[in-house]
């Protein structure tokens, strides 16, 4: 009678694929190593009651692969019968579809053949029951495509059943029972690797002793003459086949020990309570000598659920929760850059850099998005009163519904953070209504309270951020920004458009390192947006008209100089020495992997140029220069309001004026 | 407080699984994902889970057979508890057939006599471009790996269907696992199910195996605290306090004497749960 | 006893301040010249009936602009007296303040002198009445403040009244009254430009006889000794005090005709209709010589609400309608660029020129963007099946809202034309999902017909639109578009990314004009896409990983692009060969006022450069040749099912194989 | 159809505006915007309108002397016809008192027992800082323009109040048109309110000056069809011609044998319409 196996089927947690997705994205890209894993035979389960007269039925054995199975730590303290496997991820779903599954599965055929000669088997029994699965998953769509394979070691001839299946109780007394318990739970309690799925049961039938022990010691127990029946813990459903990996064992016990006629106890221990009933029985089996290189691969591949040979499907979208799909979602492309462009790039880094945006307008919300887009997560606005958004069509982030719900032409702040949240959910937008002060504006006797309470504001969120973008729209708005990033030492990105023009820089910082030297000059060597001015900023807003007050510029300008912006600022922080790091120029170029790292990107549009400009520190400089760091560091806010209130202060404390 | 409340400190929790995995042993404890784990919970007790549970049945299948039984009527209408009759049979259903060896289990065709519902079919089968057809992603016929191995045995495709041919079956599973719930001090179910193949179910098709009381009033989505990546379907604790505190009154007021255990609450807990899910058995 | 008056009132229509706006916006721009204007004194209404028993109260004398008093056309036809005047628009709220008031209207004055004694006041006597008006309008936030003059011609001491003020029947008998009623009328028959505010009553006591003259007989009638009354409409709300036009009458009769004592007829007709009672007085006048060249000018400027000498303000924005002023928000910008830079843009012209952008995605998003900045507003979206925006950090469109809303991570081509539809109101978006039919995807004999649908939907849509944008993200899909393009002569903007490095590109175009002729080549003599290629584009998406398959770019990349691409198809629509502008190039520009109108523009942003570079069409080409165009003409879709289904097919038939 | 339905066509719109404009002159005809123009209207007939009509009084001081009656109380409650009473006193109350004209009129305090209600102002008074500040753009006092000329008499402030002191008075005021809607087949009118000193009224203002059972349900607020840029408050018009009808009943069931015609109609929507806008006064 031919031996016959219930199929098994796999069981794979949809936790597994989205462990396994995560792991490819941001780990194995385009590698296609496979990856081990652990998978467990699940107790079998009670059958439960139908409401109909019809008999219960058993279910299908099952191999559970759950979420940890890669873990292999994790796995080897279970409580179960483990076997090993490994998963290949593949990178389009045609090489899915075109890997050779036959070649595939002898090549694993292959390798257990060898364990099996190398006596690896042995020592480590669960390497006979092996399963293997194929994934392509499709990250954009959470969908996983999967096929598993139970490889089987067979014979070209099925072996036979030599005897019909007996009942422990048949062959062994209640005592030896007891005692073949009582050595598998001693098995058990030794192997700290899951529990081994084969075993040896020697049998003295003189001293009416059975002992249970380990399936490496079989040569020995067979050169001593005693009877040695060989364990496997069976899942089986049926009760009377015994379940797949017995046709693994058989081959190994042909291949390994030459052995072709053996008896085979299918230990049916549902419980490790001994106190509950457990079932023993065993089977007598012939077979002949296993080829040494002759594998038959039979149905080794699981069929799909149509009962063909095909992958299964599992589709996750409807199991994300929906924030987390759009956060995922939206990192998905800057993973992908690390698949092959940029392999050292850190994208994770870069969303818990807090970025601080003065200014709220087209630039600020063009910057917002391209940061957005980079994988920044907290952006802080800061603007003035309301910030205007009649225009949502310069204003990339607003529609025009917004300005509908309000019954005036302004919002605050809080509406721009709100809809940058709404662009991705793990967004954490900020707006603060903060009018920064400005030299050549003058601050009234009964306002000063408050517009050193607005500077302390500024000081305390540009300390508290990582890059700070200076996107306001006049001149003077710039210099208290400029100067208090000097004197913390921020990376500040400062952004200026004209009517076809636009200059994007980073200003040069002091090294914080060098802070006590009175003399010092931004370590990099490179100046601020004041540096190149022989005036200081003064009130610019008077007398400004329509088209002078919304700074009319091309509707392409503030895209592309954002853009830029953003890609400096990502340059910035990848390089390793930040915002002290040396500009490069056209000529000498060190750069990052993102490429060059210049000081300005002053570009062109009527001729769609860029020039790279490098600006050296200005020692008279209005923002930046030691003399100006060194008295608001000494006078503070007295320094500022003098600033702020007489309009030829700054051009004399910083030495223009003498200069000139 | 577990006697007066009907809540569980952390501590507590922590009692009760290990008495449920000693007692049940398909109930284990996990780690979950590490950077999950809560610190008032040990490492690798983080929350129970049992896997595979298998479920034949849809609700409404069960038909007159599940008979409601109103626990209280009066203030609190929300929890109902349901007993399955046919339970009472428990011991003595357990015949497996053998099959004879010769016989070719090729029949995949349904028979018997119970009603058999459609499958509601989650899977993408939608005729989207972009969507890799599953047919061909199959091997060949004439491929040379061989579909038809007379070594093994194939299953009968549905529950109580083709009982004759195979002597198993394929079956809708869930893996059941209990949280503890830190806000409501009390334990909290997480129900994440297979189809007949594996695939995992739509929500909508959870709700198929649940009590339509409930299904719509006390069942919801979210994403498991412990298992990141995939939302199951969960009975939500709002009410769990009064209601164990409730069975706790009846069970004590029934058996003068006894006292109940805070270790023993996962045993009513489920008792409980199974009004909720009458097609699945999880507690032993 | 002094003669006094009733403060007038402006009355000004809300929508005279749109028109003001919007013709300050369009037309003046930066230019302070003042525009003249008609107003017209309000007929006074009947008196309510309060509820109360205190007596009712007339209201105040109003003078009335409507929104047609710049159309000086449409006021002259009006039943009433008329005013002219002046409205002066500043361009900044402080130019505004800091106008001299007095030199203002002392200026006004002068001019006003000048009329009276060239003897154009006689001729025209409603050049007495004026009115004028500074407004600075802020056109963003859609507030006017305005303020009104009416300019008085006063003697330094001011007229005394000789005599009280006596009822018509007190000194004409009816049939007299009956007499100037008629005459009245017959002036006003007479007059086509309103009422003439001024006119003589001839009496001769004698006849009995009374006779109404136009103002410029007296002198006349003066000489023939007759008794001459100066009649005068009079508005006044107040039974014993006239109106303020009589000031000016008085300063007109001393000035011009050294008259010092006049009597004077202030007629109160209210209707025209001589069925309803009428009123008529007449004051005895006592005045002096006015000085020619002193004029005091008095309380001319109105009060404001306060009472105080100050500018009123109207806050229009409620009354807009939302979605007109949100269109007009959007337009604001572009109109502003005209103020200054680029006076000769024609940005009306682009919202009617239709757009089809071939690709939804991020490109597309951006495009889109880019296009809404601009003020174009037909906007129709291509791509095949749906659009997937799992990703609306990139595609600048959306927010993950638009995800959670949808079941699956795809979204309809409608939904993206919905979006942008968000944006402005007024944007006309449209999506159709049309698979476009590519080289190397062989088409099943059973989707024949679809595929030929799609590329007759495809040539309609191309045929029909101004601008093609191609942002598809594979090679061959640009095939089918760039032929069809060439073949209609259609400008198309080619936009391609790299990982870090793009291309934007307008295809050269036949002269339609030498449609005719078999051997056409590009007329600007620039190629297309594929005028590189010595391959035919084939199937590219077969085997793509997930990287290659969302064409991991620089985030900063698709915005840069996006804009350049915007940018060149604006200068395209504006220089006067459109499409058949021969390129520019860094040595040799021609370009537009926009700057130079290149062939291509490729951008490297690892060096933040980009290089101007002009391609020659290539008489292989396998899309755009005349080779191509030629076969697709004689054969149409027989030779495109050939280009889909066959691999060499192209490269036969362009001949390229024989080149190689 | 005009007695039969409540509808007029073009031509009889046209007809009844000539009889309008003739017989109230203080209406005239307009013809818009040119690029709004209706092609079934003639270019200069396009729509009807009567400025600065002025409105003492908000709604609520009327108080009881509004008597409501209500047409009709079955089927369409929509409309009440309101009457003022006040309006029998008509012809008696043109008495204009003559002020001497050396008593200074600089008094603006308001006086009278009325109840004068604070003005809601719509100015915008708002201390942002990009907003000039009115107070900013006047003229100095010490300027030399001098802002008291004896020759010049200003008026009282408000409404009822300060009768004595220059005997003329600000109060708000109203353009009304009249617009022709081609899908009702009805007239239809317009409001834009001007306050005390010009400035447009918001619509919340204007909502004071109407009948509030109307305020909230008919009047709508839309841009008006031929002069672009403002929006106006309007009383939609898609109850007109029932109730038009049923005006045309009442009279001619009234006064027997007489047929209104269709170019008296507007005289008939006046009446309508002063029950929606009881304080204005506009059909003379
Ligand atoms: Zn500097
Ligand atoms: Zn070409």
């Amino acid at each position: 009678m031919a031996l016959r196996h219930p199929a098994p089927a796999s069981s794979l947690d949809a936790s597994f694929l989205s462990r396994i997705a995560s792991l490819k994205l941001h780990d194995l890209r385009l590698s296609l190593r496979p990856l081990p894993f652990t998978a467990s035979f699940c107790l079998p389960h009670r059958v439960p009651q139908g409401s109909s007269s019809s008999p219960s039925q058993p279910s299908q054995e099952r191999l559970v692969v759950a979420a940890d199975a890669l873990d292999l730590d994790a796995s080897a303290i279970k409580r179960a019968v483990l076997t090993t496997g490994e998963v290949t991820i593949f990178n389009t779903i045609e090489s899915f579809k075109e890997l050779d599954k036959k070649q595939f599965l002898h090549n694993i055929a292959t390798e257990m053949c060898r364990q099996i000669d190398s006596g690896e088997v042995e020592e480590n029994p669960s390497l006979l029951v092996r399963c293997d699965v194929i994934v392509f998953s499709d990250l954009k769509d959470y969908k996983h495509y999967y096929w598993f394979a139970f490889p089987a070691l067979c014979f070209p001839d099925p072996p036979t059943l030599s005897d019909s299946i007996l009942s422990m109780e048949d062959v062994m007394s209640s005592d030896m029972i007891h005692q073949l318990h009582i050595g598998y739970n001693g098995l058990l309690e030794s192997s700290g690797n899951g529990i081994p799925p084969f075993f040896i049961v020697v049998e003295d039938k003189d001293a009416n002793t059975v002992s249970v022990k380990p399936l490496s010691h079989y040569p020995a127990c067979a050169q001593s003459g005693k009877q040695v029946l060989f364990g496997f813990v069976d899942h089986s459903p049926l009760q009377s086949n015994p379940g797949w990996p017995l046709r693994n064992l058989l081959y190994f016990l042909n291949r390994r020990w030459s052995l072709s006629d053996v008896t085979v106890l299918c230990y049916r221990d549902f419980s490790e309570n001994m106190q509950r009933e457990s079932q023993a029985e065993w089977h007598s089996r012939q077979g002949r000598r296993a080829d040494s290189d002759r594998v038959k691969e039979t149905l080794s591949w699981e069929l799909n659920q149509k009962g063909k040979l095909g992958p299964r499907c599992a589709d996750l979208a409807p199991f994300m929760d929906p924030k987390r799909r759009a956060i995922e979602s939206a990192d998905l492309n800057l993973k992908l850059m690390r698949w092959r462009f940029l392999p050292n790039l850190d994208t994770e880094s870069l969303s818990h850099k807090r970025c601080l945006l003065l200014g709220a307008g087209t630039l600020g919300c063009n910057v917002a998005r391209s940061l957005t887009s980079w994988g920044f997560r907290k952006i802080t606005f800061v603007d003035y009163g309301k910030v205007s958004y009649s225009n949502p069509t310069r204003q990339w982030l607003f529609e025009f519904e917004d300005c509908l719900s309000l019954s005036r032409s302004d919002v605050s702040l809080q509406a721009a953070a709100d809809r940058l949240s709404r662009i991705v959910p793990n967004m954490e937008a900020e707006g603060f209504e903060l009018s920064i002060p400005m030299p050549g504006h003058p601050v009234a006797e009964e306002l000063q309270g408050k517009v050193l309470a607005d500077v302390a504001k500024l000081a305390d969120l540009i300390q508290h951020a990582d890059l700070i973008f200076l996107l306001t729209d006049t001149r003077e708005s710039r210099w208290l920004p400029t100067l208090l990033c000097a004197c913390k030492s921020k990376p500040c990105i400062n952004v200026a458009l004209g009517f076809d023009t636009f200059v994007v820089m980073r200003h040069g910082v002091p090294d914080p390192a060098n802070a006590t030297d009175p003399q010092q000059i931004p370590s990099c060597n490179l100046g601020c947006y004041f540096c190149n001015d022989v005036v200081a900023p003064m009130n610019s807003t008077r007398n400004r008209t329509l088209d002078q007050q919304c700074t009319a510029t091309r509707p392409g300008l503030s895209p592309i100089a954002s853009s830029i912006a953003v890609e400096i600022a990502v340059s910035l922080l990848h390089h390793p020495k930040g915002c002290l790091a040396q500009a490069d120029t056209e000529e000498e170029q060190e750069g990052t992997d993102l490429g060059i790292l210049p000081h300005q990107i002053r570009g062109f549009l009527s001729s769609f140029s860029n020039v790279v400009v490098q600006g050296r520190p200005f020692k008279h400089c209005t923002a930046c220069s030691a003399v100006i760091l060194n008295q608001y560091a000494t006078r503070g806010n007295e320094f500022l309001l003098r600033a702020f209130n007489e309009p030829n202060f700054l051009e004399e404390a910083s030495g223009l004026t003498d200069m000139l | 407080q577990f006697r007066e409340k009907g809540v569980l400190t952390p501590e507590e929790f922590v009692a009760a699984g290990d008495m449920l995995v000693y007692k049940c042993p398909s109930w284990s404890w996990e780690a979950g994902d590490p950077s999950k784990a809560k610190d008032y919970l040990p490492k690798n007790k983080q929350y129970l889970i049992t896997r595979n549970v298998p479920c034949h049945q849809r609700v409404a299948a069960l038909g007159e057979s599940v008979r409601e039984i109103a626990m209280e009527d009066a203030e609190d209408e929300e929890w109902t508890y349901t007993q399955t009759l046919g339970a009472a049979k428990d011991g003595e259903a357990r015949e497996i057939e053998d099959i004879d060896a010769e016989e070719e289990p090729k029949s995949m065709e349904t028979s018997g006599t119970e009603e058999v519902k459609a499958p509601v079919t989650a899977a993408p089968e939608s005729q989207d471009e972009d969507v890799p057809d599953l047919d061909d992603l199959e091997l060949d016929e004439d491929d040379a790996i061989l579909p038809d191995d007379p070594s093994v045995i194939l299953p009968s495709p549905a529950a109580g269907a083709a009982s004759a041919s195979s002597g198993f079956v394929k079956t809708r599973s869930y893996n059941i696992s209990i949280t503890y719930d830190k806000y409501y001090m009390v334990p909290r179910m997480w129900l994440f199910g297979y189809d007949e193949d594996g695939r995992p179910l739509t929500h909508a098709q959870v709700f198929e195996d649940m009590s339509q009381d409930h299904a719509k009033r006390t069942v919801t989505i979210d994403p498991h605290p412990h298992v990141p990546g995939v939302s199951h379907a969960s009975v939500h604790p709002c009410k769990h306090a009064p209601t164990l505190k409730r069975i706790i009154d009846q069970i004590e007021s029934g058996d003068s004497g006894r006292q109940m255990r805070p270790d023993q609450s996962l045993f009513l807990f489920l008792k409980f749960i199974s009004s909720i899910i009458p097609t699945i058995e999880y507690d032993f």
